[in-house]
């Protein structure tokens, strides 16, 4: 249990008495403060526990391990905005080098990382963009408009028809980063898709598989013409698919959604989730920490770089906003072969 | 030898006693930049917890009061988003607290039904109407004279949002001890009954609470939304079940009658020591709900057991001395 | 040795501060009705307490049941020995039926799992109410019934155990005479049982009625056990309260004033109509009557606690509007509940609290805040001139005996110095000396110029103190009359009406021996 | 008579009736068979959950633990599916352990509100804290997929007799069992007396610790039973699942006319308050409404439920206290 906990503190799993680090480790992970010698790179997602937030998490390790740096991975247990900026202060107290934050709510962390910046800390995001003119770096897993319109199209393909009724059900109507690629979706609807109806709001699943089988049955029940649904918010595709499932209507209603390859395997198979997009969040982790050591040694990244383990990066033109990669589609052939 | 210390004062105590620790054993737990971390965090929940816990002392309780501080935030951050001043700005907060309070209060009050049920669909119904104004996205934008409430500080040391949660606290003490209205709140937790029979008018005072602790939950969402620069339906909502534990680790009874300023404040004190402490461990956020549920419940094993004691020393004392 | 059911000799109780019992001696024969008397605060609940094992005595003790050594560690060991407890304040289930209270606590013991036979258990209860010649409807939730139909469930319960000693903690306190009488023949039926009854009750007559034998505690210490036909009466208040008490009808015709207090019409749905009354400077107004015959109701309609009520009332020639009890004594209008538990007083607040709560408002300070010292000298004024005992204003309400907290709730209300005051039921469980105190208070209030309306259910009371007499029957007004020319008799044909006729004769025979023994 | 007793059970039923009728105008599939089994199948978990909230409840205490208790037998369940055989073995041991953990943990809190005597919501505000803490500590919040469930335990979820799901024929059990314990044995009254006078109940003999104790306990072993029938209805495990999931629960509860105060509450008024929180639900989907005016509608509703309730009920009280007023002669 306890290697756990020390796990986040610092570098390391068991198998990372590589570097020295690890040996002084159980005691310097408190201290972790840049005075150690060691970079201190803290990584604070919208919320730990969640699957995929532990993805990321592997990821960020991993590379801590990788490239001999402390990583401190900590958010709050709730995505409230409120107690992520606690947390942040709390990191600040602890005297990071670099501070990467996936904000919960951006605005609310603006005032937090403008603090961390006064005391000399690089301060970046990933996964949901803060403020751009407040971080040093902003590490993007896609580009948003390109993810929203990509799971339209997918979805579309999948129905196999341009004209049709559809659904979009999202975790929570105010997740911010959820609503950008639902904005993106409903574009490429609108510009290239017209015939597309799409028949209510989007629905609000408290990020939770079963509430989004629930409202799926219902949706099916209210629209029995439905002919697709893009479910955002990685726990709805898995809980619209398993309405489509349970029903039998894997022929009728296609399912497209952001959702990690393991959990949709078993809707994937039979059909009930057509294809599951997004990108991979063990990289992504990767990614922030490997730019947060850049960032700390007074580097910065360049377009087309090649980051190990990683792949090549786009950087925009700003200079400072980095994109992984394109979403990566998981599908019934793909998806046995990822491990998250 | 003979002054047995009160509940509040253990608890303060055991405050003492984590932050000691903390300091101890917690590297840069006792470093200046996190104490004045600490300034900045506590006034927030104090506040909220404050309010719930006027509530508590009635028999009552209010599930909707990080919603009402939401909706709160909401009205002022339109305010300020549609070009008006700060001070309107707060004001239409604060009267967007109050219409939420004295919604709660009529039902409670006048209808007569349980503060529980009244707020638990409140809660749901106030959510829904930040929903429907907001569309769940944040508002954020405020001028940066806003952001000095929840970041500035006075005389460049002390926070100036401690200073307003020290002004409530006093404020909350000396209504609730010294005031005509405080008198009937404890008298009413106790026994609403009998104080409809000796005159007092219950609705009234029961109406002020909800509006007091819906003031309390405004103040606390204009330090918020200045701290954090945004407003979003679910501002401070994790400040809800950790308000009503703060109030009965502070001594609050649950049922009614009794309650004082100083528990509450110094179990929210405990509480930030050992959600700040574990932080800068770098204990697993989830530890941390764990620990705090277990001090809930030693400290009142604790309690338990000392009354126990004491009263048994109560007891055996007059025999023996007769 | 085994004449007595019960042996209990150097009895103590120490509560924090108090000694509530010091060396006390109570022995029961078996088959006797063995009366337990004191003033309020004597220490007679907490002994029935200690008897039940739900206080634990102080050591050194002797408690014997049947000739052995009664090891009670808990109520249900009394139980099963084979004692039945009716305590003061009821132990009753508002949410269960008439069956099941009267059954509940037989099973105590068995496992939980046990399935409930509803028949035998409607049985049972059906066999004991039909000895206290009652009908009631055994499905019946008890929240529905009147206290009065409460009191005798709990009887009923007691009869159901079987029980060898049964104790009675006031049982007639709020029972009407035809009930009362009831309960005398149940008494006496136990008697011929076998069966001891120990029975609390502060009124005297009654006592005579169905005693052997008295036990008179004072102040927490045993006095003596007299037979009931080596003592008196005034012997036995004597001995209460180690001095003489005089009770007698008011014989004085008072002269009456002004018109005070005026109701007209008063009407409200399902409770009372047409009410007319009138109260002038100087006269106590008694209103007597059945219980649940609406006096209650009527006084909190004044009070306002009661919404919706149709009518007019003048104070000092001012019309009255009153919608709330706030309004009521703001106007000057101050009402004694009957429950005082529950009603008169915040029990777990201390006497300070309690005392000043209708008038906090007058106690503020420039600041507007509570001054804590009027305050203070306020409470302890009252404490002294009503002798609430302990004279402790901090304590908190519910550690003083019946008695004294009914003083607290009068000196809560003379504080207010109101303009009317309405005392319901002002007596209820309250010893002899006390009672006399509140009879006096209650005099020198009207010769101060507060208009006095008691209600009362108790008529030696009602003819002692009142001078004018209005009778209430379901709902209405069915007479009034001078106390000086007042008769029994005539006042509970009033309250009887035509309700009297089937009933006549139960009711009757308790007046009848009230009037041989005045 | 009879009506009036069941009074606060009538006011729900007729919120229900209402929202029905409306519905059924609004939505042509509302008043199928399929989807009222669909809703109560949905709402199995909190329905049962709800069951031994009543119990709590009418002991005048509450339960703020019941998710996250839930979810540690979930997240117990999910582990023990590595061990079992994948035969009918596994279901009936599953059957056996998970409610027995439940009861463990109820039995927790049990302990606390009886012996220590600290008030139930703050025990169980303190075990909340713990129980889910403690699980996302463990699992990180990781999700059990239904690949890893032995085979066994998948067709027991897909069971169906008679057309119904064999979740509602538990939950239907549960109900049936409860409502028996409650009216027939001698710990249900116990229950009952302990809520409706406290004081009396030490009085009559009945042990009040072992009461409390019982209705913890019970409430733990329903959780376990509430455990399998999520697993079931969702085939995966959560950790976050439940989430949030009491307040619903006690709101069901309070709906369907249990008294915050205790001794008052019933086993068809908790069904009851269950099936309008379900058809709200259920109905604001087929009744198209949008979806940023769900939640306003939802409070709306039960705020107004609730008060409508009171009113009622008030207004009975005072007839029941009424005499009978003699006429005029
Ligand atoms: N729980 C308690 N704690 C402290 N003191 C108590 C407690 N219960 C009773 N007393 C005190 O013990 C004494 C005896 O009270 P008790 O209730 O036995 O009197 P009583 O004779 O029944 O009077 P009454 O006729 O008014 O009912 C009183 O002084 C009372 O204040
Ligand atoms: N809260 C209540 N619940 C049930 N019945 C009640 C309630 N209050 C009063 N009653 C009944 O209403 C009727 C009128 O009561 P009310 O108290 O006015 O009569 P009363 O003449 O003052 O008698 P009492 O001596 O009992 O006070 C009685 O039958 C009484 O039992
Ligand atoms: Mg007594
Ligand atoms: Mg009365």
């Amino acid at each position: 249990v306890s290697e756990e906990s020390a796990g986040s503190g610092n570098s390391g799993s068991s198998d990372g008495e590589t570097s020295g680090s690890s040996g002084e480790g159980e005691s310097s992970s408190g201290e972790s403060g840049s005075d150690d010698g060691n970079t201190d790179i803290a990584v604070v997602p919208k919320l730990v526990g969640i699957p995929y937030f532990n993805a990321s998490e592997t990821g960020a390790e991993q590379a801590g391990e990788d490239l001999g740096v402390n990583v401190e991975y900590t958010g709050p247990t709730e995505a409230d905005a409120a107690a992520q900026v606690k947390v942040i202060e709390d990191l600040i107290s602890q005297g990071m080098d670099t501070i990467a934050v996936a904000p919960n709510d951006p605005a609310s962390v603006e005032p937090v990382l403008k603090k961390a910046k006064e005391q000399g800390i690089n301060v970046m995001d990933w996964d949901t963009p803060a403020d751009k003119e407040l971080v040093d770096l902003s590490v993007k897993q896609v580009d948003d408009e390109e993810f929203g319109r990509h799971m339209a199209e997918k979805l579309v393909e999948a129905m196999g028809t341009e004209d049709g009724k559809i659904a979009i059900l999202t975790g929570g109507l105010s997740a911010a980063n959820l609503n950008l690629w639902i904005e993106a979706a409903k574009k490429e609807f609108n510009e290239n898709y017209p015939n597309i109806e799409i028949v209510s709001e989007k629905i609000p699943t408290e990020e939770k598989q079963q509430v989004a089988y629930q409202k799926t049955l219902d949706l099916l029940k209210s629209y029995p013409d439905l002919d697709g649904v893009l479910a955002v918010s990685t726990p709805a595709p898995l809980g619209a698919a398993q309405a489509v499932q349970e029903q039998g209507v894997q022929d009728e209603v296609s399912v497209v959604g952001s959702a990690l390859p393991t959990d949709s395997e078993p809707f994937l198979e039979d059909g009930s989730l057509d294809t599951a997009v997004l990108w991979n969040p063990k990289k992504l982790g990767y990614l922030t920490v490997a730019l947060g050591k850049m960032l700390a040694e007074g580097e910065m990244p360049e377009d087309g770089q090649q980051i190990e383990n990683v792949g090549e990066i786009t950087v925009k033109d700003d200079g400072k906003t980095v994109i992984m990669g394109p979403p990566q589609d998981f599908t019934k052939e793909n998806a046995s072969d990822f491990d998250f | 030898m003979n002054a047995k210390l009160s509940k509040e004062s253990i608890l303060g105590l055991i405050a003492i006693g984590i932050f000691v620790g903390m300091s101890l054993f917690t590297p840069r737990f006792f470093s200046s930049s996190n104490l004045s971390n600490m300034m900045f965090q506590l006034p927030e929940f104090g506040l909220i917890a404050l309010g719930m816990m006027v509530v508590i002392i009635t028999g009552g309780i209010d599930l909707s009061i990080t919603y009402i501080a939401a909706f709160s935030g909401v009205g002022a951050a339109l305010m300020m988003t549609n070009g008006f001043g700060i001070l309107p700005a707060i004001i239409v907060g604060i009267l967007f607290a109050l219409a939420c309070g004295a919604f709660n209060g009529i039902v409670v009050s006048r209808i007569g039904v349980p503060p529980i049920l009244v707020t638990l669909g409140t809660m749901v119904l106030f959510e829904g109407v930040i929903l429907a104004i907001t569309s769940g996205n944040a508002i954020s934008g405020f001028p940066d004279a806003y952001s000095l409430i929840g970041n500035g500080y006075y005389m460049g040391i002390i926070p100036l949002s401690l200073l307003i949660l020290l002004f409530f606290i006093i404020l909350t003490g000396i209504l609730l001890n010294k005031s005509t209205w405080g008198r009937r709140v404890y008298m009413y937790g106790s026994n609403d009954t009998a104080t409809l029979f000796s005159g007092v008018k219950n609705s009234k005072v029961l109406m002020k609470v909800y509006l007091y602790a819906s003031l309390l939950a405004a103040v606390s969402a204009i330090i918020m939304t200045s701290r954090y620069n945004s407003v979003k339906v679910d501002l401070g909502s994790s400040y809800l079940l950790q308000s009503v534990a703060a109030a009965v680790l502070g001594g609050t009874n649950i049922h009614g009658g009794y309650g004082k300023v100083m528990g509450t404040i110094y179990a929210v004190l405990i509480f930030q020591f050992i959600r700040n402490g574990l932080n800068l461990m770098g204990a697993h956020s989830s530890l941390v709900d764990v620990v705090i549920g277990a001090i809930l419940i030693v400290v009142l094993t604790f309690n338990f057991f000392s009354d126990k004691f004491s009263r048994k020393k109560a007891e055996n004392t007059p025999e023996k001395a007769a | 040795m085994s004449e007595y059911i019960l042996e209990m000799e150097h009895i103590s109780k120490t509560f924090p501060g108090v000694k509530a019992l010091d060396n006390v001696e109570l022995k029961v024969q078996k088959g006797e009705v063995h009366a337990l008397i004191g003033e309020n605060g004597a220490g007679k609940s907490t002994l029935i307490k200690v008897l039940a094992g739900i206080h634990g005595a102080d050591e050194g003790g002797k408690y014997l049941f049947e000739g052995e050594k009664a090891d009670i560690q808990e109520p249900m060991d009394a139980t099963l020995k084979g004692m039945s407890i009716i305590y003061q304040d009821l132990s009753l289930f508002p949410n269960l039926s008439v069956a099941e209270n009267i059954y509940i606590g037989r099973d105590s013991k068995k496992k939980p799992w046990t399935k409930i036979n509803w028949k035998s258990m409607k049985k049972l209860a059906n066999k004991a109410l039909a000895e206290l010649d009652m009908d009631i409807d055994l499905n019946k939730k008890v929240e529905l019934l009147s206290i009065a139909q409460q009191q005798m469930i709990e009887i009923a319960r007691a009869l159901a155990f079987d029980s060898k000693l049964i104790v009675m903690d006031e049982p007639t306190s709020s029972l009407s005479s035809g009930e009362v009488e009831k309960l005398y023949n149940v008494i006496d039926k136990l008697k011929e049982r076998g069966i001891s009854v120990i029975f609390i009750s502060h009124k005297l007559k009654e006592l005579f009625r169905v005693s052997d034998r008295f036990t008179v505690l004072r102040d927490g210490q045993y006095v003596g056990t007299y037979d009931v036909n080596e003592i008196d009466e005034q012997g036995l208040i004597k001995k209460m309260v180690g001095r003489e008490v005089v009770y007698e009808t008011n014989k004085e015709k008072a002269e009456t004033g002004e018109k005070l207090f005026e109701i007209s019409s008063f009407s409200k749905e399902g409770n009372f109509k047409d009410i007319d009354l009138t109260l002038h400077r100087g006269e106590i107004l008694a209103i007597t009557g059945l219980v649940g015959s609406g006096r209650t109701e009527l006084a909190q309609s004044i009070f306002g606690i009661t919404k919706n009520v149709q009518g007019e009332m003048w104070l000092k020639g001012e019309e009255l509007k009153i919608s709330s009890s706030e309004d009521a004594v703001k106007k000057g209008i101050a009402y004694v509940p009957e429950a005082r538990q529950t009603q008169g007083l915040v029990l777990e607040q201390s006497v300070i609290n309690n005392m000043t709560l209708p008038i906090i408002d007058t106690l503020r300070n420039k600041l507007k805040l509570i001054d804590r010292n009027v305050e203070k000298n306020l409470t302890d004024q009252y404490i002294k001139s009503l002798d609430v005992r302990p004279a402790i204003p901090e304590l908190t309400a519910d550690k003083l005996s019946g008695g004294n907290q009914q003083k607290v709730v009068i000196g809560k209300w003379l504080s207010a110095q109101p303009k009317l005051l309405i005392i319901d039921e002002p007596t209820n469980g309250i010893d002899i000396g006390a009672k006399t105190e509140i009879h006096k208070l209650l005099r020198r209030m009207v010769n101060e110029g507060i208009g006095v309306i008691m209600i009362s259910s108790e008529l030696p009371e009602v003819l002692s103190v009142s001078d004018r007499i209005l009778v209430m029957s379901r709902g209405r007004i069915a007479g009034e009359m001078n106390t000086v020319d007042a008769d029994q008799e005539e006042i509970m044909k009033l309250a009887l009406d035509n309700e009297g006729i089937e009933s006549g004769n139960d009711t009757k025979t308790p007046n009848g021996t009230h009037h041989q023994e005045v | 008579m009879k009506l009036l007793l069941k009074q606060k059970e009538f006011s729900v039923l007729a919120i229900i009736l209402i929202i029905t009728v409306i519905l059924s105008f609004v939505s042509p599939v509302f008043l199928t068979v399929q989807n009222w089994l669909d809703i109560i199948e949905g709402n199995t978990v909190i329905g049962i959950l709800a069951i031994g909230m009543t119990l709590i409840i009418i002991t005048s205490d509450i339960d703020v633990s019941v998710a996250a208790l839930t979810t540690a037998v979930t997240v117990s369940i999910g582990y023990l599916f590595q061990f079992l055989p994948d035969n009918w073995s596994s279901v009936v041991l599953i059957f056996l352990i998970a409610p027995l953990i439940g009861m463990l943990l109820g039995a927790f809190n049990g302990l606390l509100v009886s012996r220590i005597k600290i008030p139930a919501i703050v025990v169980t505000l303190g075990t909340l804290n713990i129980f889910s803490g403690l699980v996302l500590y463990i699992t990180n919040g990781n999700y059990i997929n239904s690949t890893n469930f032995p085979d066994s335990f998948l067709a027991f979820s897909n069971i169906e007799m008679a057309g119904i799901p064999i979740l509602i024929y538990l939950f239907a059990l549960v109900a049936f069992g409860t409502w028996f314990i409650l009216k027939y044995t001698l710990i249900g009254r116990s229950v009952l007396a302990i809520g409706g006078n406290a004081q009396s109940s030490v009085r009559v003999g009945i042990n009040f610790e072992k009461v409390k104790m019982f209705v913890f306990s019970y409430m733990g072993f329903l959780g376990g039973i509430a455990a399998i029938a999520q697993t079931s209805y969702t085939s995966a495990i959560d950790p976050n699942g439940l989430a949030g999931m009491e307040l619903t629960v006690i709101a069901a509860v309070v709906l369907g006319g249990a008294n915050i105060h205790g001794g008052r509450g019933s086993i068809p008024g908790t069904l009851l308050g269950v099936l309008l929180l379900a058809i709200m639900q259920n109905g604001m989907i087929l009744a198209r409404i949008d979806v940023f005016w769900q939640n306003v509608v939802t409070g709306a509703i039960i705020v107004i439920a609730v008060s409508y309730d009171e009113i009622n009920h008030r207004r009975n009280q005072e007839k029941l206290s009424n005499i009978d007023v003699k006429e005029a002669s």
